[in-house]
């Protein structure tokens, strides 16, 4: 067993993926001869030349439209878009073709096309390098959205989607790129829409995704120490959604947390939460209470800190949830 | 086919477009290009600017009688149209705009599969890829970056295929076709964008959409060669491309042409031209209209005739009629297809929304 | 009173807007000379003169960022992005700039600038005129996102819209343009963030906005002959939300149903469904159920009255919302 | 000031650039401009050469210290960022990407300001507004617009400023910047489009970036003047920037001007050019290094003395000096004002929510 990084092990998967099969390409902006900003893409120009792995012209929107045609012609197209932040002027190609091509030729046309995002905050970054943009495409009907939160599961799901017929937003969480485990590569586990429980409980389901796994296990190991028994499920794909996995969860628990970066409104966690109260309504002993970040725009790097949801602010709401209706 | 004119990257482009049959239906003195054509050809495009001409007035009565909820007319832009088309080889991939009649019939696509987009039957229109054809694209502009991703996948197949954008005036104003023309030249993509610079986009003339001295110009900006020619001159139109597209496939990589034309018709069945444009412009063009100055042309080169003008005109009257028995009172399709082609296999929630669906359906037959 | 439409309404608001204050400016593709494809803008060029009224080259992130330079320089820029579809290609000029400009400059810029988009579907239109965009925009911080129902509202809501310092979505319902009421001009209704009660009930309170407000008193119409008695609570405005008034009549109702055209994972009634688990969880006697359009790309018009939520599928709700426990 | 060149619409631009200054700070034989200017003038562009320098050193020794999250130096730009800046008027508006620190030293902002960027105090730079200069701006091409919009308003308000789009050579490849181009050239809006073409988009070189002949070219499809001069002669761009603005000014609508220079430094501290480019090619532009020619100039005709050298390095400590002051550990803001910015009034959400923080920062201090 090895000690990898989350980029070692999409590093791999990349390798990997271009090694199984000649029609996967890489490109977008710095990639290539760099290696990507994160070095996600290091060495793979080298390994399979700069036909396959290939610096563009600095135009996200070109790099998905661009996919597109890839993609109609066979090819197995893994972009990546610098940050977050930069996702967006390819919104219209996402939303618009991308999402919608399948459909608009009766299946005629798939799009295998793996979107990789370095997406969240909590690394210091400037403005627009922090953003949490899953909300934009989860409720995009036709796009899939992955997130990993640990190595194995990088590797595992990074390699899932490249061989999927769908396009899919793969969404990396920068604050996890460093965080190490010993994993043997390749690695395989649950495919996309399945959910793992990542520490098992009885008293609060806390649900999360992407760098806020972490964040929730601190919580669960500090509010062990408190007798409080959580139960954290890591969702890992938003679209689709492992809904029985959550409902079956709280079905043992009663209570329900939901946690993202995201500004709160219409982030993530109202999805969860509007589900959760439809299919388990009987069983909830207190409302499905939100961990999020703020309805502000992302703040600078000094403030971030106190901006995102930390182990704190999670435990203060699975504290308000035990005690709901008590006092 | 000679040719005295040549491709060129860098330099500005001739701002006199390429012409070869003079409004009236003569050979101009000195053309820039010569074209010899067989018989066959003028006939294969002449029978598809009148095939076309036909569907697009079917479409617009079908609209009339409520049976397509919108249609835009190509009226007057055949011979860029056809002419164009003609010039590629049949596995060249068009990526079209929406109002790509002329390019379709070229191809053979099905009328209905045409009249069913504009019947609201699906999106896209149906049948368009078998004819390499992307699907009729909405969004202004996106498209043209589908053509480049595609014409850069030939390039990586060592392919001698091209890719060819179809986009308008007004689409030059979106950063996508930027984007779309940057790619392209940074890649030697094969691929060639044909701009219909039909003068409008919407109500918005094209002196108010750029600034450029013409739409070839912009070429400039990328390193590739630019050129414009007469939109509504089928040869000059047909000439144009056929070397565009030679020059791409030969590597040389992409090209901007810019066809000279005019949108006869309204925007859409829609729109009302009265508010933004006078009838003497438009009568101004319609005298250029291309399918007399190419019947002119081919009738005093004896290419041809009564009888086969007839055959024409009697193919367009069998496709408005096909178009017509595919497209009046067709039955709706089965909604739950909505389900099916959303991603390869349905999701569970898609699942779950299906069948509330299928319930609601047979709440409301009951 | 004249019998008026929502088009005259709306008209009339940006004639007004622009004799009440100079800095106002109408711009877009064919707004000018033809007076835009819905005829909204109809006869504005010719009165305040094409300085003030004019079309653009077609270009929707150019007309959004535009739009911001003007707002720098004093103007209050009213723009119009032609169809729900083509407000994506200005994404990255709204989310990145349009909603940041006042906070990155601490309060010093304000953005007074009205973005109005013919929105939604139901009149038969070709792809990419049907969509429903609110999601993308209320989860965006620093954008406010009006939804007018009725021309008065059309009417008052646009004045308040244009006299507002703060960027906002003016999300015009297409199926709505035409239909007439009885009105004066020019009126003055509850300003933004404030909803209203469209009809009184005691049952089931229905959450909706836009032109699921003429189905949802379609629905509360059939409904009352079958003794159901709903409340129907038009939002008028996403963000600022109206959360009292919603919580207001659920507990008086103990049900709520949310209506949105929009696909359902993410639409507005999560966040709807969201908060009122969280504030009135003690009063449901049924969890918050949500109707919606699919999580499909919207369909092709023959094929848009099926999809599109009804009174049928809304009061199917309402009896299950009722039924809902003692089956 | 003479010229000899004047700034046209329609023909392709010289690629030769506009020169003043040698390498080897000698004036060149016959240039195109002619620059006199009063001592004071030149004295106050090297002493904001010269304090631009020290700045950027004193940012990346406050990063390496751990006191600034990131820095991009503007070493080598210095030529380029004074020169045309000081060929504004004050109330020519700029719209900054971020590496614009030469900009900003001539329009005297406190350095400290633009530290607190840096540092992750805030976004977009304090006290810009106030030197009008907009905020910076990440997204790559994005704020083309904004200087577009206010260029259109300067023209509706029948006032003589310009604004000025500031962008790199990596920028031109985005749409916003096509459209941004389009849009100024179409409604005739005063002002220019500075891109300082510094060979690199962190690891791109510009001839991956586009095959136009070069940047100015590009300028052809926007039917605009383009013009290229020297971004490491100062004078040359403080010429040509000049008679842009002028152009601008009196109407005649947007220029696009390229400043050939090169980014000395990495991209950004966080970033490693040796990954890209060799340690050859850093020195041959190292070679061309804007201050070091503008000093040989300067002194040569007598204008710069030891004692006015060594003031305007005083100067830049100085500047340094405040700038580490400003900066150095500190305090961090209230996280509270987050909440004040969003809109003109807080929603009632808003409220709530920070109340929420306010709480829990409670919560923590206990
Ligand atoms: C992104 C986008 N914006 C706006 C529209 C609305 N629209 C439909 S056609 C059209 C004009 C297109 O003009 P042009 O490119 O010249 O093509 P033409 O219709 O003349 O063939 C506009 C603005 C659209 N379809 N897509
Ligand atoms: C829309 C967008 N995409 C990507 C990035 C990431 N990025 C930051 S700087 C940069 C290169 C910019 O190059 P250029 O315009 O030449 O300016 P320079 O940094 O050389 O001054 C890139 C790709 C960004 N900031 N914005
Ligand atoms: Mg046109
Ligand atoms: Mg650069």
């Amino acid at each position: 067993m090895a000690s990898i990084t989350m980029v070692d092990a999409l590093n791999a998967a990349l390798r990997d993926a271009m090694a199984d099969d000649e029609r996967v390409l890489v490109f977008g902006e710095d990639v290539g001869r760099m290696g990507g900003v994160f070095r996600v893409t290091e060495g793979l120009a080298d390994a399979y030349g700069t036909r396959r792995c290939f610096d563009t012209p600095l135009a996200e929107s070109a790099i998905i439209g661009t996919s597109i045609g890839l993609a109609m012609r066979g090819y197995r197209p893994v972009p990546e878009l610098q940050f977050d932040g930069f996702s967006y002027p390819a919104f219209e190609q996402m939303l618009s073709h991308l999402a919608k091509f399948r459909n608009r030729t009766r299946g005629q046309v798939a799009m295998p096309v793996t979107i990789r995002v370095p997406s969240f905050g909590g690394i210091g970054s400037p403005e627009h390098h922090s953003e949490s943009p899953e909300t934009y495409f989860a409720h995009t009907a036709g796009l899939k959205v992955v997130v990993p939160s640990t190595p194995d599961d990088g590797y595992s799901l990074l390699r899932d989607s490249i061989a999927s017929d769908d396009p899919i937003l793969f969404l990396e969480p920068k604050s996890r790129y460093w965080a190490r485990a010993e994993v043997e590569l390749p690695v395989s586990r649950p495919p996309i829409g399945q959910a793992v429980v990542r520490r098992a409980g009885t008293d609060v389901t806390v649900v999360c995704y992407g760098p806020m796994v972490a964040t929730a296990l601190e919580a669960a190991e500090i509010g062990a120490e408190e007798g409080w028994s959580l139960e954290v499920i890591d969702l890992r794909s938003l679209v689709p959604l492992d809904r029985d996995a959550v409902i079956a969860s709280v079905e043992k628990t009663g209570r329900c947390v939901v946690a993202q970066e995201a500004p709160r409104t219409l982030g993530f966690g109202a999805e969860i939460a509007a589900l959760v109260q439809e299919h388990a309504f009987w069983r909830l002993e207190a409302p499905v209470l939100r961990v999020t970040g703020f309805d502000t725009p992302y703040p600078a790097a000094r403030l971030e800190h106190v901006w995102l949801p930390d182990a704190d602010r999670l435990l203060d709401a699975v504290e308000r949830s035990l005690d709901y209706g008590s006092s | 086919m000679n040719t005295t004119f040549t491709l060129q990257a860098g330099p500005v482009p001739d701002l006199e477009p390429i012409q070869v049959l003079r409004p009236d239906g003569r050979l101009v003195d000195d053309p820039r290009v010569d074209v010899q054509l067989p018989a066959a050809e003028h006939l294969a495009m002449f029978d598809a600017m009148v095939v076309t001409r036909a569907l697009d007035q079917e479409h617009v009565n079908l609209q009339r009688q409520g049976q397509l909820a919108l249609f835009p007319s190509c009226r007057g832009q055949e011979g860029a149209q056809v002419g164009a088309t003609s010039a590629l080889r049949p596995v060249d991939m068009l990526f079209p705009q929406y109002r790509e009649l002329g390019a379709w019939v070229v191809r053979g696509v099905d009328p209905v599969g045409i009249g069913m987009m504009w019947r609201g039957s699906w999106h896209g229109g149906i049948g368009l890829l078998e004819a390499h054809s992307s699907t009729m694209s909405i969004p202004i502009g996106t498209h043209a970056l589908h053509a480049v991703g595609y014409a850069m996948g030939i390039a990586l197949d060592g392919d001698d295929a091209i890719a060819v954008a179809c986009i308008g005036d007004g689409a030059t104003s979106e950063g996508d076709v930027h984007e779309a023309l940057n790619f392209a030249a940074v890649f030697d993509a094969p691929c060639v964008f044909f701009v219909q610079n039909n003068q409008y986009a919407i109500s918005v003339p094209v002196r108010e959409q750029t600034r450029s001295a013409s739409i070839a110009h912009k070429a400039v900006a990328y390193g590739m060669p630019g050129v414009r020619c007469d939109g509504n001159d089928v040869l000059a139109s047909y000439a144009t491309m056929r070397e565009a597209a030679a020059y791409a496939r030969a590597g040389g990589g992409p090209v901007l042409v810019e066809a000279v034309t005019y949108r006869v018709e309204a925007h859409t069945t829609s729109d009302d031209p009265t508010r933004y444009r006078s009838d003497d412009e438009v009568e101004s063009w319609a005298r250029l209209d291309p399918i007399d100055r190419y019947r002119t042309y081919l009738r005093a080169i004896g290419v041809l005739t009564d009888d086969l003008e007839a055959a024409a005109v009697e193919r367009g009257k069998c496709a408005a009629t096909r178009l017509r028995e595919g497209i009046y009172d067709r039955p709706d399709g089965d909604p739950l297809e909505l389900f099916d082609h959303v991603f390869a296999e349905p999701t569970p929630a898609l699942v779950e929304q299906r069948a509330e669906l299928e319930a609601e359906i047979e709440r409301a037959d009951d």
